[in-house]
């Protein structure tokens, strides 16, 4: 089964691992990840502004590839999952934005035209914008997954972490219950972990706020690590390369703050996926994390 | 000075009450109207309202209970539909819509229905003596 | 028929003559077309008024009288009742107002008011022609009522109607009466024991001679209407035959299995055959077959082998009783919105996070705890109490729209109870508005505040996880402006009230309406507030909206006056200027059916005509002004009448 | 500490401003703080979320203009999540920032030329761009 997939700048950069390892995992469950054919940045935030369609343009012109390849787009990163599910909505209930919104697109396929011949139909919404981890639940099913562990990955303590952006907002996103989530657990469980739930599995990392204001994005990301650490986590997984840098890099600032910190290990969860259907470590790459989890996963003889 | 004629449709529970606490306060208002007591704004049917203008009203007054008030739940809201309605049709029938008003006036408000009967037999004039485009039909209905 | 019309024009002493010419008004309209008879007197409503009345309805053969004078509110009564004695159909006597509203907002305009006058007594003239004798519709009637839910509310309507001297059947779907009041462990704001003073109602309805009491028993259908219901009710199986049973004891006893008690909210255990608690009402067990060992298993029957007088019985059956009444009281209570809904406080799944119910076992004396308050988690005491009202309420976006009433008070008396168990513990009381209406409850709040050291804190609490053994709350204080945090021992959630869901469905079976959130209609919120919009149906208690348990008590004293004025008289009487509609010109479209607010338009199937049912039309005209082809009309306000009325006004 | 309020103040030009930027209806709040108290970021913000709503609702935009706290607000919507009704914080926080930066009030949040090297060679592009479309406009 071929699946039309948006990667998304960082993972095309510098979350190289949650790439590699999502589309190796994704091949081993009988499905190929197909990169759009032209993909442009999502512009990473939604705008909360209303007066303006600038700002979804270039989400909507995103959704606009998709749907020359197919009827539903896949993507891993929580941000770009985030700004294209509601761009979609834009689209789908706003006719005075998605008139506007489609008067530009015409306007780039002329200007494209003469260059490559390459034309956008109007876009309207029809496009269904996936998470991967809804992929894997909806698609192969989680009990199909859990069929095909080959390592099972019991005696690993892992907390998921959501952050912000999966959830909410709630009404437009209708990803998960947004206080008590539980999809990431059951993949987890699929998976055969020993789940950690923790309280701030759903408060924020900090976000966008580690480049303004560090400070802020250290201590909500400590709250988070800690929270988990605290309830016996070995490794805290995630589904944002955002929050996979404040919580991951960050620790060395929380070492210096927190008395006795003992650091934890945060990966992605394609990462574990992958470890637990066999796939080769070198498609998984834990080297790229600040706090190594090699050694964890060894001690737990998963490596 | 053109005197209006104007017909009331006030419902028994409030609009109607309402009048008659005026009258026990003595208060004053105009003469032009005269009251049809119905059980309920809502039995209002347009045809009344248009009967009235053929048979020579210069305007309508209709009154009810207040929203939320309406002795059977929920008939005021029900006229006040029907009037919004109304009020278009009348003026595409040459008939300026400000000859057919709906108050909402309660068994309390003598006050308000003295105003109110005031301001409309003062828009009523304005508007001088309604002049029908048809003859007006004299004959009673069947 | 001829009409022949008499007009009597009432001076009202100068009253009406002071502005109004009445000589000239009573000529005038002796010259008009069907008026018989016309003259003036004085005082119209004094006994020789009224016999002028008489006198000429004789004299002159009328067949109509039109009284002008004063509001027909004050005589139109007084006028029929003369024009009945003078063998006058009552309906075919009117008054023309012309007093309030024209004598005596006309002062001084004595020509305009005696034209308006004659318009307006015209005007009735032709209402009066079309008029049609009429008798009041009668309806037989049973007098015995049905009072559906056995807490406050019910027990209070079931005695109220049975002292009055009816018979009243109560049913309570749960094993006892008592309701969740019985629960309670004191009440606001004079913290009497909820028990002493309940427990006394609940014996009392036992006993009475014109009440039977059918606990552990549902409505299963009804149908009929005011006067004449017929209810199906359904004896749930109890397993254990409660005629027989001595309530000695025994069985529940030596029953080894044991279930969460719902009387005790989960904080205590209860056997699977068992008395909902100590002082139930009847006192005599029920056996839970879902959580019993021999329907599990096959195997044990201890109750059985054990009971005194072979009472219990694994093979009875749900059995159905046909009763007939004439009027039903619904008192079907409330339940607390479920906790599982509020994610952000731990969705249930932290012990010490309890709900209002929970926490008034743990004060009860009689509660899991014998009145101590202590955490469900270890059972230490709490020394840092946080109680949060409006949880689920006041919350259009994520819960419910509505103030839940009670809870600002409730929690007031918790957060006090508290601190006379606890003197060393600290009570923090998270509000948004302490609404304190009622007799007493402003100073009992104060009290709280000043005497018994309750922190009020202004805000909403957001967040509750658990740390360390402790409830760690995020909340505010917007009088500072600052997040405050505290580490709780426990936390009490002021939920919101719903009404009972099984309401709902009973609502439905009962045709009565309710609002979007299931609470039932009032047939008018000042007015009529104690009745629903359909005939023959009470409310009483919460089931109509969050209350405390004075009010409560008031709402169903006042239905259970309602039933005995509707039972005062041997049959049911209506006013009989109702909707009525022709069937050979219904298109059966059924836009009456739609509109009516009583459900008294209904379609029959086998015509395919429209019909009102005259028992329950309420004669409001909804569904004539919507009839598309005029066949709904009004008995003795027919559109016609309505045509005709309107053109007298509008001539000179 | 002492506010003068008129009719005119309480809804001039710039509240509307506010409410048709953030698509927020102000008055819809009645403070009951839950946004406030949820907000994991409130210990750095010299006004919580609910006083600048109820700033604004005084007409105060000012005031409101020159809090921290719209800058330090990071957009989690946890706020909004919670709140019963309906009111987001983040989005009035959005229409804030957007009248400062288009009327040149306020320069840049971030100088995309002083940014830590460990910041651009190492945080994901995400975060980066992110934060200059929220706080640079």
């Amino acid at each position: 089964m071929k699946v039309p997939y948006y990667p998304g700048c960082t993972l095309h950069e510098r979350a190289l691992d949650f790439d590699v390892s999502a589309r190796e995992s994704a091949r081993a469950l009988g499905i190929e990840l197909e990169e759009l054919p032209i993909w442009t940045c999502c512009g990473a935030v939604f705008p909360l502004t209303t007066d303006t369609v600038m700002d979804i343009l270039a989400p909507v012109r995103n959704l606009a590839y998709a749907s020359r390849i197919g009827d539903k787009v896949v993507t891993l990163c929580a941000f770009c999952y985030n700004v294209l599910k509601r761009a979609n909505k834009v689209m789908r209930d706003d006719p005075e934005k998605r008139e506007k919104a489609n008067l530009f697109l015409r306007a780039d396929t002329e200007a494209r035209e003469a260059i490559e011949s390459y034309t956008l139909e109007d876009y309207d919404g029809q496009v269904e914008v996936l998470h991967y981890i809804e992929m894997l639940r909806d698609l192969v099913g989680f009990d199909a997954i859990a069929r095909k562990v080959t390592t099972k990955l019991g005696g690993l303590s892992v907390a998921a972490y959501y952050g912000c952006t999966l959830l909410r907002p709630k009404k437009e996103m209708e990803f998960d219950d947004p206080e008590q989530p539980t999809i990431f657990e059951d993949f987890l469980e699929a998976l055969g972990c020993d789940v950690v739930d923790f309280p701030m599995k759903t408060e924020c990392c900090g976000g966008f706020q580690i480049v303004n204001e560090p400070d802020i994005a250290v201590a909500c990301s400590q709250n988070v690590v800690v929270s988990a650490l605290k309830r016996g986590a070995d490794i805290i997984v995630t589904t944002c390369p955002l929050c996979r840098y404040n919580l991951d890099k960050q620790q060395e600032e929380m070492e210096k703050r927190v008395q006795g910190f003992q650091k934890v290990p945060i990966v992605y969860f394609t990462q574990l996926l992958g470890l637990a259907l066999g796939i080769d470590e070198e498609h998984l790459d834990f080297s790229d994390n600040y706090v190594d989890p090699r050694p964890v996963l060894t001690e737990k003889s998963l490596l | 000075m053109f005197e209006p004629r104007i017909v009331c449709f006030f419902c028994k529970w409030c609009t109607y009450a309402g009048a008659d606490l005026a009258g026990t306060s003595r208060k004053q208002y105009p003469p032009n109207g005269v009251v049809v007591r119905v059980n309920c704004s809502g039995r209002i049917d347009p045809q009344h309202v248009i009967w009235a203008f053929r048979e020579g009203a210069d305007g309508v007054l209709i009154g009810g209970c207040h929203p939320g008030d309406c002795h059977y739940q929920d008939g005021n809201y029900k006229t006040m539909r029907r009037v919004k309605l109304l009020r278009r049709v009348l003026g595409d029938m040459g008939i300026e819509p400000d000859r057919l008003r709906l108050e909402w006036i309660s068994a309390a408000e003598g006050e308000k229905l003295v105003k109110v009967m005031g301001d409309f037999v003062d828009t009523v004039r304005d508007l001088g003596p309604l002049e029908l485009e048809e003859p007006r039909v004299v004959s009673k209905r069947a | 028929m001829e009409q022949r019309i008499g007009v009597f024009v009432c001076h009202c002493g100068s009253n009406i003559a002071g502005t109004v010419d009445v000589k000239r008004v009573a000529e005038a309209l002796a010259k008009y077309p069907g008026v018989a008879y016309s003259t003036d007197y004085t005082y119209m409503c004094s006994d020789p008024g009224q016999n002028l009345v008489k006198d000429a309805i004789q004299e002159h053969d009328l067949t109509g009288v039109i009284v002008a004078a004063c509001s027909p509110t004050l005589h139109e009564a007084t006028f029929r009742r003369a024009g009945t004695a003078a063998g006058l159909n009552q309906y075919r006597v009117e008054i023309a107002n012309i007093r309030e509203q024209c004598s005596w907002v006309h002062q001084g305009e004595k020509e305009e008011a005696t034209r308006k006058a004659i318009r307006v007594i015209k005007s009735m003239v032709e209402k009066v022609k079309l008029d049609e004798s009429l008798d009041p519709i009668s309806v037989p009637m049973t007098h015995r009522a049905l009072v559906v839910g056995g807490g406050v509310a019910g027990i209070q309507a079931a005695l109220d109607i049975a002292n009055a001297g009816h018979e009243v059947i109560l049913v309570e779907r749960s094993p006892s009466v008592g309701g969740h009041m019985a629960q309670l462990s004191e009440t606001f704001p004079t913290l009497d024991c909820s028990q002493c003073i309940l427990t006394p109602k609940m014996v009392e309805v036992s006993q009475h001679p014109r009440i039977k009491l059918m606990t552990y028993c549902e409505i299963d259908d009804v149908s009929g209407y005011v006067g004449n219901f017929k209810v199906k009710v359904r004896k749930k199986t109890a397993y254990v035959d409660r005629d027989v049973c001595t309530g000695c004891g025994l069985c529940t006893e030596k029953c080894p299995a044991r279930t969460d008690s719902e009387f005790e909210e989960g904080l205590a255990k209860r056997k699977a055959i068992y008395t909902p608690f100590p002082q139930a009402v009847p006192n005599k067990p029920v056996l839970d077959a879902e959580h019993c060992i021999y329907f599990e298993k096959g195997k044990c029957g201890v109750c059985q082998k054990i009971c005194p007088v072979d009472a219990v019985d694994y093979e009875m059956k749900d059995e159905f009783v046909e009763e007939e009444v004439g009027a039903i009281v619904v008192a079907t209570g409330y339940e607390l919105y479920p906790v599982e809904k509020l994610g952000e406080f731990g969705a249930g799944k932290y012990p010490d996070v309890v709900t209002s119910l929970q926490f008034e076992r743990l004060l009860s004396a009689s509660g899991p705890t014998g009145g101590e308050v202590r955490r469900p988690s270890d059972g230490e005491i709490p020394k840092e109490v946080v109680f949060l009202t409006c949880v689920g309420s006041r919350d259009p976006e994520n819960h419910l729209p509505y103030c839940s009433k009670i809870c600002c008070m409730y929690l007031t008396k918790h957060a006090m109870l508290y601190k006379h168990k606890v003197h060393d513990g600290q009570a923090y009381y998270f509000y948004m508005d302490v609404r304190t209406g009622g007799k007493g409850y402003e100073e009992f709040y104060q009290r709280a505040a000043e005497e018994d050291d309750v922190l009020y804190v202004r805000g909403r609490i957001s967040k509750i996880y658990e740390e360390d053994g402790k409830l760690i709350c995020w909340g505010v204080d917007t009088l500072t402006g600052s997040k405050v945090e505290i580490a709780a021992d426990m936390v009490v959630l002021g939920l919101a009230t719903v009404p009972n869901p099984a309401a709902a469905e009973l609502a439905n079976k009962l045709k009565i309406h309710t609002d979007e959130w299931g609470f039932l209609t009032e047939a008018h919120p000042k007015l009529r507030p104690v009745e629903s919009l359909a005939p023959g149906f009470y409310l009483a208690g919460a089931a109509q909206g969050p209350k405390d348990i004075p009010e409560a008590v008031s709402q169903a004293s006042g239905a259970a006056s309602k039933v005995a004025a509707l039972f005062a008289e041997e049959e049911y009487h209506r006013e009989p200027v109702i909707a009525w509609i022709n069937e050979d010109t219904c298109a059966g479209c059924r836009v009456c059916v739609s509109v009516c607010p009583y459900d008294a338009a209904e379609f029959d199937e086998e015509k395919k005509v429209a019909r009102i049912q005259e028992a329950i039309c309420e004669g409001c005209g909804a569904c004539i002004a919507a009839c598309p082809s005029g066949s709904a009309q009004q008995r003795n306000l027919t559109d016609e009448q309505i045509f005709r009325m309107v053109t007298a006004t509008l001539e000179d | 500490m002492r506010l003068k309020l008129s009719g005119e103040a309480i809804r001039d030009d710039l509240v509307e401003r506010v409410e048709e930027l953030s698509g927020q209806n102000l008055s819809a709040c009645y403070q009951c703080g839950k946004c406030s108290a949820g907000c994991p970021v409130v210990e750095e913000m010299d006004v919580v979320p609910s006083e600048v709503i109820r700033l604004l609702q005084l007409g105060q935009v000012e005031s409101a203009l020159e809090t921290k706290t719209i800058w330090i607000c990071a957009s989690c919507l946890q706020c909004a999540s919670r709140c019963p009704k309906g009111v987001e914080f983040s989005s009035i926080c959005d229409a804030l920032r957007a009248i400062l930066l288009r009327r040149r009030l306020s320069s840049p949040r971030v100088d995309a030329d002083e940014l830590a090297p460990v910041m651009v060679s190492d945080a994901p592009q995400m975060g980066v761009v992110g934060a200059l479309k929220k706080l640079n406009g």
